[in-house]
């Protein structure tokens, strides 16, 4: 019982964010490479990522003058704790899922605000100029793009009656979200690029700020907080295919491998949108976020009221 | 089996509560203290998981974590020596407060003790957050839409006082910063000073250069 | 030391290096490596395992080059391509050696991998740090409590000062201003660029250069053109050339890796194009530009950095005609009149103008190039629009940093980058014009 | 077990990557090492001072909006059991928001301050 109760959806979480982190680097390069019109045998090789871990592992890991060390040790801790709590209340089956907590969506939430602390705090604690610029810029994304996230997330929660992720994914039966709601998936993928400070919302660790956050990390610091990153995008990638996708169902092949290739789906739109859309100014984002943003997801909300009651 | 694991965890996260809340006033950095206090205040709601009150433990996940972060923005912009770089006392008259805390918690205390509570356990099925919302839409209506009206006028009075860039043109163009005695003449303000003390600078400069 | 399994790993990955360029180097090295595989720019030197000093590093900024120097992680080493080392470096016996010096540009990539390989497999030493292993800012540990100063913000904590306050630009809240200086390689600057900067927020309160970036060096095709008669054709592909270097530039900025990198492609074979080529070009370049314009590379830049019109008019050159002034000097010219040339102009002066007017300058310079290539068009003028300014024998496009420190304050950090990269700040030489 | 799960997955997470820094970091860093990226500049002071938010307002707004969210997850799920009433009550609710969020954005609130 407690075998697979306990460990087994610990060891599933774990096993995900780390692969899968694995997979991300992979298709972020390979894409890259893909996009720069490189040598195909050389963008496609499945190694490439391990090659980059050795990278990393063989560099020292430089630490600024007087740094916050604390908080510069917990940064990526956190943020790697995070996507996997957030992981951890995907639903992968019908009868397996990790947590399946009754506020499920509340808790992601939660997640979502949490990673904006994180971010600052990795961010701040570096005693740096570049990435404490980097730090306080990303609190202006995250505190603009969390209503947004709040508001779809409860659009899904109206036809499912319930903030639970299993019955969400139940309420999928008939027709996904995605086509049910169409403006959700959208809106939620902002949010998921706002949450990995990924391509156009990269305000963190943007090119203007010679890579911001990341500007002084180096070596094993610096692979912990990518790895952690990716893991926020695996995570997020799994929870946008849960809410919108209709999670693990589908036809003819088991559930889990369901959820695996829509999240992969959801990650290559997001690994996309971050190689062609340019990085956005933080001053107009946070007017674009609430002046255009969120009166969408209102709309939005309006709409799947609209068909919840019908 | 389960419950002890319960106990432990209770003890566990009321220990870190009290801890890290201890620590806010004893770390020099104010983002340190906001986040301290933030992690307090999770420890709180994981207890209220354990108590069952799944939908208040998130929320406060969430609330907190918004609240803090933007307390630590306001904290780090106002306060000399944000980062703690010279060492200093978080705390003001800490024996009145030190007295009032014990005070406030011996009641506490006592009530939680020698209360009687009523024994009237929560049916099985109840579903908090289900009976939370027909509250909401039931008798609390009223409360629930006045909270509305309030927190509008919250949010008006909030961009009144802080927002600088006004409909028309910068918020203190034309302004006078109010007297330092009822009725008396404004204030000058902080930069009104420095440009004072400059030219006061450049006057005794100019002196000594004419004495020489 | 045995090798690690972690290390002849990462001898396979691609080489992480940061490009410090100098004087007299255009940029092309830099260009170059950005396409080459198994090569990757990094912009700061803590992700770089190897430091590539492109042309020569004048005196003054010797020291920067140290700093930035022993910022590189160990293991890791320099390689020097197309100047001579610093005086730092010699003195701490690094330099020169035919192990760091490389002789062409050609060379550099194989060069850069041989070296992390050697600097991987332990054969060759990791680089100590130049500067004395001492803090930059003593601290006496004088004061209350050893930070050798009184009450909150006094004396110098870990031997830095704490920042100071001042009234900000826009809202004249007291708060503290950040005072550092940026540059000469800083990767979003021109190179050699260093100013004295204060910032409140990420606006910037001052900005004072305390060197000019180095001045860019002319492709001598417009240089011949003062004085013999040198083939339109060649002139206009060069502009083609250097605008795509400047506008892929901007898009590095953008985080537009990819795009960036298909424009240099663009660029780089250009000087030996054929007629044929041209007319792919054309539509390379439009599709280019439709990509951009649907991802909203143009709008970004809507409103930011906008100039006077007495800036505008002090740069000169595209930036003038961004503005909406219809100055050039290929109007007065017979050979461009006969070409049917026409200025072609934007109307507000901000980044996204810029952005537009340097493709239409393309569109245009490419068409002008295949009529004037069929009809074998030759000029000499006493004035030639250079793709940064104009040029006379008795003049060079001059350098326009100080136009900065009245431009940038008040602007966001990105903002003001964002508009940098769209002017020609640096001033040019007709010397060591490359070909 | 849900419970459980919840607490230890991320508990076990963040004990993973701090084993897995502190395995790998090799951090003896020098002092010109140490000493901040600035693109080859000098710093003259720290960096952790008094900053100036720009978007101040707007998380102050946020703060305030934000607490209102919070009714709306309990909302959420007896919306389909209350019907119209749910809909008319939210509908209310969220115009006196809209309204706040309006009047901010007519005074600059969600621009750099």
């Amino acid at each position: 019982m407690i075998l697979n109760e306990l460990l087994l959806p610990i060891f599933v979480v774990l096993i995900t964010l780390i692969l899968g982190a694995g997979v991300v680097d992979y298709l972020h390069h390979a894409t890259s490479a893909l996009g720069k019109q490189m040598s195909l045998r050389r963008s496609l090789n499945p190694l490439a990522p391990l090659y980059r871990l050795g990278l990393a592992l063989s560099q020292q890991s430089v630490i600024t003058e007087h740094p916050d060390r604390l908080n510069l040790r917990l940064a990526p801790a956190l943020y790697f704790a995070l996507a996997a709590l957030g992981l951890a209340v995907v639903p992968w089956s019908a009868d397996f899922i990790p947590a399946d907590l009754v506020t499920g969506m509340v808790l992601w939430g939660a997640v979502e605000v949490l990673a904006t602390v994180v971010i600052f705090l990795c961010g701040w604690s570096a005693n740096a100029h570049l990435p404490l610029l980097g730090a306080y810029r990303y609190v202006s994304l995250g505190l603009s793009y969390m209503l947004v996230s709040m508001f779809v997330l409860i659009g899904v929660a109206l036809p499912a009656e319930s903030l639970q992720l299993s019955a969400v994914v139940e309420s999928q039966r008939e027709i996904w979200n995605v086509l049910r709601q169409p403006m959700g998936l959208p809106l939620f993928l902002i949010v998921g690029l706002g949450l990995t400070f990924w391509g156009p919302l990269d305000f963190a660790s943007s090119p203007d700020l010679d890579r911001g956050i990341s500007a002084d990390q180096s070596g094993a610091s610096r692979l912990v907080w990518q790895l952690a990153r990716y893991a926020m995008l695996v995570a997020f990638s799994f929870m946008a295919a849960t809410v919108f996708l209709g999670g693990w169902l589908g036809p003819w092949l088991p559930g889990p491998l369901w959820l695996v290739l829509k999240a992969t789906l959801v990650l290559l739109i997001l690994l996309w949108m971050g190689h062609n859309l340019p990085v956005m100014t933080p001053d107009k984002f946070i007017s674009v976020a609430w002046v255009l943003l969120l009166p969408l997801s209102f709309v939005d909300l309006i709409w799947a009221g609209a068909l919840a009651l019908w | 089996m389960v419950g002890i694991w319960t106990d432990i965890t209770f003890y566990l996260c009321a220990a870190i509560a009290v801890f890290s809340g201890w620590r806010v006033f004893r770390t020099d950095s104010m983002v340190r203290a906001s986040f301290l206090l933030l992690i307090s205040f999770l420890a709180v709601g994981v207890i209220m998981l354990l108590l069952a009150a799944v939908y208040l433990g998130t929320a406060l996940f969430f609330m907190m974590a918004v609240e803090m972060m933007v307390m630590a923005l306001f904290m780090v912009m106002f306060m000399m020596n944000p980062a703690g770089l010279n060492p200093m006392n978080m705390v003001h008259q800490p024996w009145v407060a030190a007295l009032l805390g014990f005070a406030v918690f011996t009641g506490l205390s006592l009530v939680a003790v020698y209360g009687e509570f009523p024994a009237n356990p929560a049916p099985a099925d109840l579903d908090p957050v289900r009976s939370l919302g027909r509250e909401l839409l039931g008798d609390s209506m009223l409360v629930f839409e006045s909270a509305g009206i309030a927190l509008l006028a919250t949010m008006i009075g909030t961009v009144v006082l802080s927002s600088h860039r006004g409909r028309y043109g910068p918020a203190n163009e034309g302004s006078e910063p109010p007297g330092l005695d009822p009725g008396g003449p404004p204030a000058k303000s902080a930069a009104q000073k420095q440009q004072q003390r400059e030219e006061q600078k450049e006057q005794e400069e100019d002196k000594q250069d004419h004495d020489q | 030391m045995a090798v690690s399994l972690w290390q002849r790993l990462a001898a396979r990955a691609s080489v992480p290096v940061f490009v410090a360029s100098g004087k007299d180097e255009p940029d092309e090295i830099q260009d170059m490596l950005w396409q080459t595989g198994r090569i990757k720019l990094v912009f700061t030197p803590r992700h770089a395992s190897l430091l590539v000093v492109t042309g020569q590093i004048p005196v003054e900024q010797s020291q920067s080059l140290a700093i930035i120097h022993d910022q590189l992680p160990h293991p890791r080493a320099t390689l020097w391509c197309g100047g001579q080392p610093c005086f730092e470096f010699i003195a701490a016996k690094r330099a020169p050696s035919p192990q760091t010096l490389v002789a062409s540009a050609e060379d550099l990539p194989q060069r850069i991998k041989e070296t992390q390989k050697q600097l991987l497999s332990g054969k060759r030493q990791s680089e100590p740090d130049l500067n004395p292993d001492r803090p930059p800012a003593p601290w006496q540990g004088k004061g209350d409590h050893g930070q050798g100063g009184e009450g909150m913000m006094g004396g110098k904590p870990y031997g830095r000062p704490m920042a100071m306050m001042e009234a900000d630009l826009r809202d004249g809240l007291m708060l503290d201003a950040l005072e550092f200086s940026v540059g000469p390689f800083y990767h979003g600057l021109p190179a050699g660029l260093m100013a004295s900067v204060s910032l409140q927020g990420d606006v910037i309160l001052k900005w004072q250069v305390e060197s000019p970036p180095f001045p860019t060096a002319l492709p001598s095709v417009f240089v011949r053109a003062l004085h013999q008669d040198t083939p339109l054709a060649d002139l206009e592909i060069w502009r083609v050339r250097v605008h795509l270097q400047r506008l892929a530039r901007m898009m590095a900025l953008d985080g537009l890796d990819c795009a960036a990198v298909r424009t240099l492609r663009l660029a780089g074979p250009l000087p030996c194009i054929t007629q044929a080529g041209l007319g792919a070009l054309q539509k390379q370049v439009g599709s280019l530009e439709k990509h951009l314009r649907k991802r909203g590379f143009f709008a970004l830049g809507a409103g930011i950095g906008e100039l006077d019109a007495q800036q505008a008019n002090l740069m000169g050159g595209y930036v003038g005609r961004a503005c909406g002034m219809q100055e050039d000097a290929r109007s007065t010219s017979k050979p461009y009149q006969a070409l049917g040339f026409t200025v072609s102009c934007q109307d507000k002066g901000d980044v996204q103008s810029r952005r537009l007017q340097l493709f239409a300058e393309v569109h245009q310079a490419i068409a002008l190039a295949a009529k004037a290539g069929r009809e074998e068009v030759m000029l000499t003028h006493e004035e030639i629009e250079t793709p940064v300014g104009r040029l006379t024998k008795r003049q060079a496009p001059k350098d326009h940093s100080e136009m900065l420190q009245s431009l940038l304050p008040g602007m966001e950090w990105r903002e003001a980058l964002m508009t940098l990269a769209s002017l020609p700040v640096a001033g040019a030489t007709r010397e060591g014009g490359w070909q | 077990m849900d419970l459980a799960n919840l607490l230890l997955i991320p508990l076990i997470a963040a004990v993973l990557i701090l084993a897995l820094e502190k395995c790998l970091r090799r951090n003896h860093s020098s002092y010109p090492q140490a000493r901040p990226y600035s693109g080859g500049g000098d710093l003259s002071s720290h960096a952790w001072c008094r900053f100036h938010v720009r978007y101040y307002p707007m998380a102050l707004l946020l703060i305030a909006f934000e607490m209102e969210m919070m009714f709306m997850y309990p909302w959420a799920v007896v919306y389909v059991a209350e019907g119209i009433k749910a809909l008319m009550e939210m509908g209310m609710f969220l115009t006196i928001l809209a309204l706040g969020i309006v009047y901010a954005w007519r005074e600059g609130v969600f621009r750099w301050q």
